[in-house]
């Protein structure tokens, strides 16, 4: 079929390119595509943004509502993240229920913002046991021109930061900022057997689905990992690849924070 | 907290939002903002902010829902959950099919599919934010993605929605008029050289009499073509600035 | 395929007639079929009723039960109307959840029945807030030979006029009559370029299904409009087809009142 | 507010409605009663009121689902959300899933599917009030809907439960023998030529000896020949009325 | 195909020993095949067992909490029994909600239990109308070699057999043992014209899909009859099955009994 | 009631359960248990109870699903609903989806799946009993269970996590370190000649340092060869008690 045959001259062209070191959009190895960073554009949500990685764009809302907390933390705020992948934004894309890939990055995103403790969970605490409030992080993706991960971990950390408890409309007081502590930043890089290339494009995806996520916070420790795709990694890539997170995280995490 | 009902919706002749009874609210139009589709559109109206995208003419899969006389045309209206007051579960409701449907059908009837048998054009719209008339925004926006993905229509496709309230006619009511308003009609127009042909949609609910039915469709018609001229202006921008030439093919009128 | 041979000679027929100003079962332009209407078949519901628009067939039964009011109407009872379109009714009909055709049915029975005000909901009040009556009125399609839309229409007044509440079978009081204080009426005409055809039977509708419904209240008012269907509508068909509904749906009505 | 045990439901020999132990609920069959189903009956057993239709041997889709040795047969249970105390959701429950499957075997065992290859006979029965017995009374409306379609059988299916209440076996139990019953045991009978071959569904439930068993398995055999004798009439009737002629080849035992 | 192919020869052996009374495993037609029985070995369970009877394997868990009664039984304990046929148990199950296959064998052993009355549903009571123990029979077939539904019955009341009531979890007092006080047993063979088949294996399964389970308490009531499969059952032969099953019931059950 | 922390997860150096911190917990393995799939096993780690199946190489249903140059692998990770302390409602929920997807990926990196065009590989597991780490114990009885079922493959794949509990990196973690420790790291490595070769599965949530992320990897090794040896050791006896001779061409190294 044509379109096979495209996504085999496509992959060539990627990995001849790879072989001298070099990315068919010109970018070194290591190096992500432009970040904007549209924080507050739906005056509706509690909080959002909208963040274009290159050609990738993806909207994040918050919605906070109160509702019961989990048994096992009864003084918590409770987060859910939600991603939809909606046919809008792929030709691949289908309606319907979340599949594994959305599944996948929901949770990505999700522990990245839990395991870096980005907000401070008990502030959120209405009433112990019965009471608290509930975020809901909804990463709604409408172009995806690869690396949707990154692109939607952004969105979301953006969207907290300028997101408003809204205490008010629920009778509970005056409305104030979510208490956010922290930054986390994800760094995806595809794997190409012993070589990497960070933020992927959807033309270098053609390769394969074959990816590394890290996330860390922001004193660098590690918060997240996640391979993702059927491909063996080698100990000395996924060292190198640790410092390349880190590396990275630290200037997105400076764009984010300018942002907000 | 449901918000109570102001009080009036019409004072001193002018509407909440200072609107004269025949005013749009403000629109802003781009083209061409995705990269992934074929053609693409964002479009705001008042606090509608909507996404359209085209998919096609493309293949069918499943195969037997191909038809071998022409394309099917397949239109997905789908609100993020963060778009409204409530959260909004995930995935179609009622609302949503019902939208769905009448909009699939009213450019059923202006799209050339029989030029491509077999195939499917797929028109998925998202509402990122939802204020009343969130179906014509997206029909305004999907219309100018069509045109933008180069798929041959017998003209374009321009909404807009007139409601009464307060025994006033109304052009393009936002949530306040929308919400305790005596009645909403959403209409869609195909327009071509510039001049209203028909209704390719028409949905009301409320109570109205025949004769207000008439000077809603009068009212809409006048909306509608200043949308069009915006739908053009947007169109024209896009393949002037970027091609100059193209202009003269674009020919959204045939 | 024969079938669709079939479809087309049918098609032929009726466009050919049509020319002529006439219709295949020999009925004028604006003219309804036979009305039929069976008050009160199922004893185990609060309200029922049979319809036979000529061959077509559809039994809506109501049931009520206490339950919590919509948060932006605390006063008010609520109504749930729902249509099931079964596979016995019809080759075409197949099992599953409610498609597009029998959400947008049940959504335009539902919107005469609520913007007519046919039923004094303020009335459906058991405690302000918190308790309320749910109308449930479900309509079961057994025979499709065309316009369902009308029949379940019919139906649905028709058996709301003889519901009464079930009071006594929750300990609220006495049972008593459902308050009903309008007959909305829809209207269905099949389009066919410039001309119309008032309640399509099943032969007609395989010229396309392109109609135009229109719903009045006993006052002449307009409740409720649905253009359904790929087509374009003239905007002289239309006014034409306003008068023409609401002079159709008078005698409906009288059918209606007296039945119940 | 469950309605509560009635003390007894048996009293002075006699049940509850005034029926002997081996008497019927009231009867009423009419045939061809939808235009557009291949075959179709209506049927009451006492306050139960069905309809069932038949669509085919017709083509199968997905193809994969096709058997090139025989038709395949399906058979949907539905109730109507109104047909019983409290409104049943829309959509299958597992109740409902297993007495389509029951039914469906049922009747697999006395079609002469291998007549149809890569077919499907389609039986659909709408309950549209429910009280005891529904899946007998939607069995025995299916059967005169297969007649009335021209589907060719071994012969009749006649389906009548039988119940044991407060010690007694009796006949076709309405409600009240059903729920506070000690045991209900429905079965379906092939009747070929006016006699009983076999049992194509038996199912039962609660506590019953061997010895018991065997009296049920008679009783329901009585009942189900004057049941038969019910559904030969209504075909009958439907074909003598109509077209006179048509009575001989009907043939409903061969 | 190769696979029906196969099938058939299977089938014409089946038969053809069958003709001779005999059968090719070397059962006798009204044996059994060997039932081994492992209680309690889930042990994050409130009870369990697992049962192999012959090749075929069943795992049955209990598991117990605290909810509502059934309105028109408002001081008994609640059973749901569920079966799920998870596709690593058989070549030809898939995933997915339950079909009807595991519907009918979950409400058939449901039914054996329930009839039976081998729980004490009225000692499950805690609060009258408003709390009562909930007990969930959650039977997991993890190899299908013929006759999941004995297998599945057997497993069920051993599992229920050791259930301790988690009272002290809930705050409700000390745990005690389920009130069990029956053990009923299904029986189930296959129908082959006039002759039959008891506890099938998949090979003879073969000739078709054609059983008649028949259910026993442990005064030889019988408690739950299912016919399943689209076969003709003389009376002859459904006479002769209710000795043959009260006779096997009997020996199973004490197996059961001496198991737990 | 959920159960609280305990005060401390490490006392005098050693762990609540008193092993090691580079301890693994007991673990039994059992070839070929189930009848019916092409392979099996069964496997305990700690109170972790798992059962494997392979079935395949097979054919795919429906078509459009085959990849013509290679064959598809699926894997199901099950959670009975009886497995866990509060009873889990049957059916994939969206932490099973994920651990399916990384577990499929991990074998798809080392199944010769060239070697099957237009077929699919089904690995299924059921976990009866579920404490921390199951998804380590289903990955290492699939492993086995593939072997059984004669899939080749570049070696065999195993699995282990590590965590931090107390700030101390540990072996293997039970439930109360995976609760209320501050990281979990699971592994999975491809053992080929009696060697880790590489990294097939790599997941991590809490918090580590960039030293802790590497000395966690060797902790993970370590445990990891130790379970190598006890899969090799599960399919030599069952291939040597039952067969003999083959144990020489099970070669699960190449």
């Amino acid at each position: 079929m044509p379109e096979d045959a495209l996504a085999e001259i496509k992959r060539d062209y990627v990995l001849s390119k790879l072989r001298d070191g070099e990315r068919i959009d010109g970018r070194k190895l290591d190096e992500f595509r432009n970040i904007e960073i549209y924080p507050n554009i739906i005056t509706k949500a509690e909080g959002s943004a909208l963040v274009k990685l290159g050609n990738t764009q993806v909207v994040v809302g918050i919605k906070m509502q109160p509702g019961e907390p989990y048994p096992d933390a009864p003084n918590k705020g409770v987060i859910i993240t939600n991603a939809e992948l909606v046919p809008l934004a792929s030709p691949t894309f289908e309606p319907g229920p979340p599949d594994e890939n959305s599944v996948e990055l929901a949770r990505v995103v999700d522990r990245g913002i839990r395991e870096s403790e980005a907000i401070d969970l008990e502030k959120l605490c209405i009433e112990e046991g019965k009471n608290v409030w509930i975020i809901f992080v909804d990463i709604h993706a409408i172009d995806d021109d690869g690396n949707l991960l990154d692109a939607s971990s952004i969105a979301a950390i953006s969207a907290l930061l300028n997101t408003k408890v809204p205490a008010s409309r629920f009778g509970l007081g005056e409305d104030y900022p979510l208490p956010v502590r922290d930054i986390p930043v994800s760094v995806t890089s595809l794997i190409a057997g012993s070589k990497y290339l960070v933020d992927p494009n959807k033309d270098e995806m053609s390769i394969g689905d074959y990816t590394l996520t890290i996330s860390t916070n922001q004193k660098d420790y590690i918060v997240a990992i996640q391979k993702s795709g059927g491909y063996l990694l080698s100990e000395e890539l996924f060292d190198e690849l640790l410092e390349v997170s880190i590396r990275n995280a630290r200037k997105i995490r400076e764009i984010v924070a300018n942002k907000s | 907290m449901p918000e109570s009902r102001p009080e009036k919706l019409i004072i001193d002749g002018k509407r909440l939002d200072g609107r004269k009874f025949d005013e749009l609210r403000p629109i802003k139009i781009e083209v061409d903002v995705l990269k992934r589709a074929d053609g693409s559109c964002y479009l705001e109206m008042g606090k509608n902010k909507v996404v359209a995208a085209v998919y096609g003419p493309r293949e069918v899969h499943p195969r037997h829902l191909q038809d071998p006389s022409k394309a099917i045309i397949r239109y997905r209206y789908n609100m993020a959950p963060f778009s409204v007051e409530e959260r909004k579960r995930p995935g179609p409701d009622r609302r949503s099919i019902e939208i769905s449907k009448v909009s699939k059908e009213a450019f059923e009837a202006v799209i050339m599919k029989e030029l491509f048998p077999r195939s499917a054009i797929d028109i998925f719209v998202e509402v990122l934010q939802a204020d009343a008339g969130s179906r014509t925004a997206c029909i305004n926006a999907a219309s100018v993605a069509l045109v933008d993905a180069g798929v041959p229509m017998k003209g374009i496709l321009t909404s807009v929605a007139v409601a009464k309230v307060d025994g006033q006619l109304v052009l393009d009511p936002m949530k306040e008029e929308d919400n305790y308003g005596e009645a909403d009609m959403p209409f869609a127009f195909l327009i071509r050289n510039s001049k209203i042909e028909s209704i390719a949609l028409i949905q009301m609910d409320g109570q109205m009499t025949k004769e207000e039915i008439k000077m809603a469709l009068e009212l809409a018609k006048k909306g509608a073509m200043e949308i069009y001229k915006l739908q053009r202006e947007a169109i024209m921008k896009r393949y002037v600035t970027e091609e100059g030439i193209e202009v003269e093919e674009v020919n959204t009128d045939a």
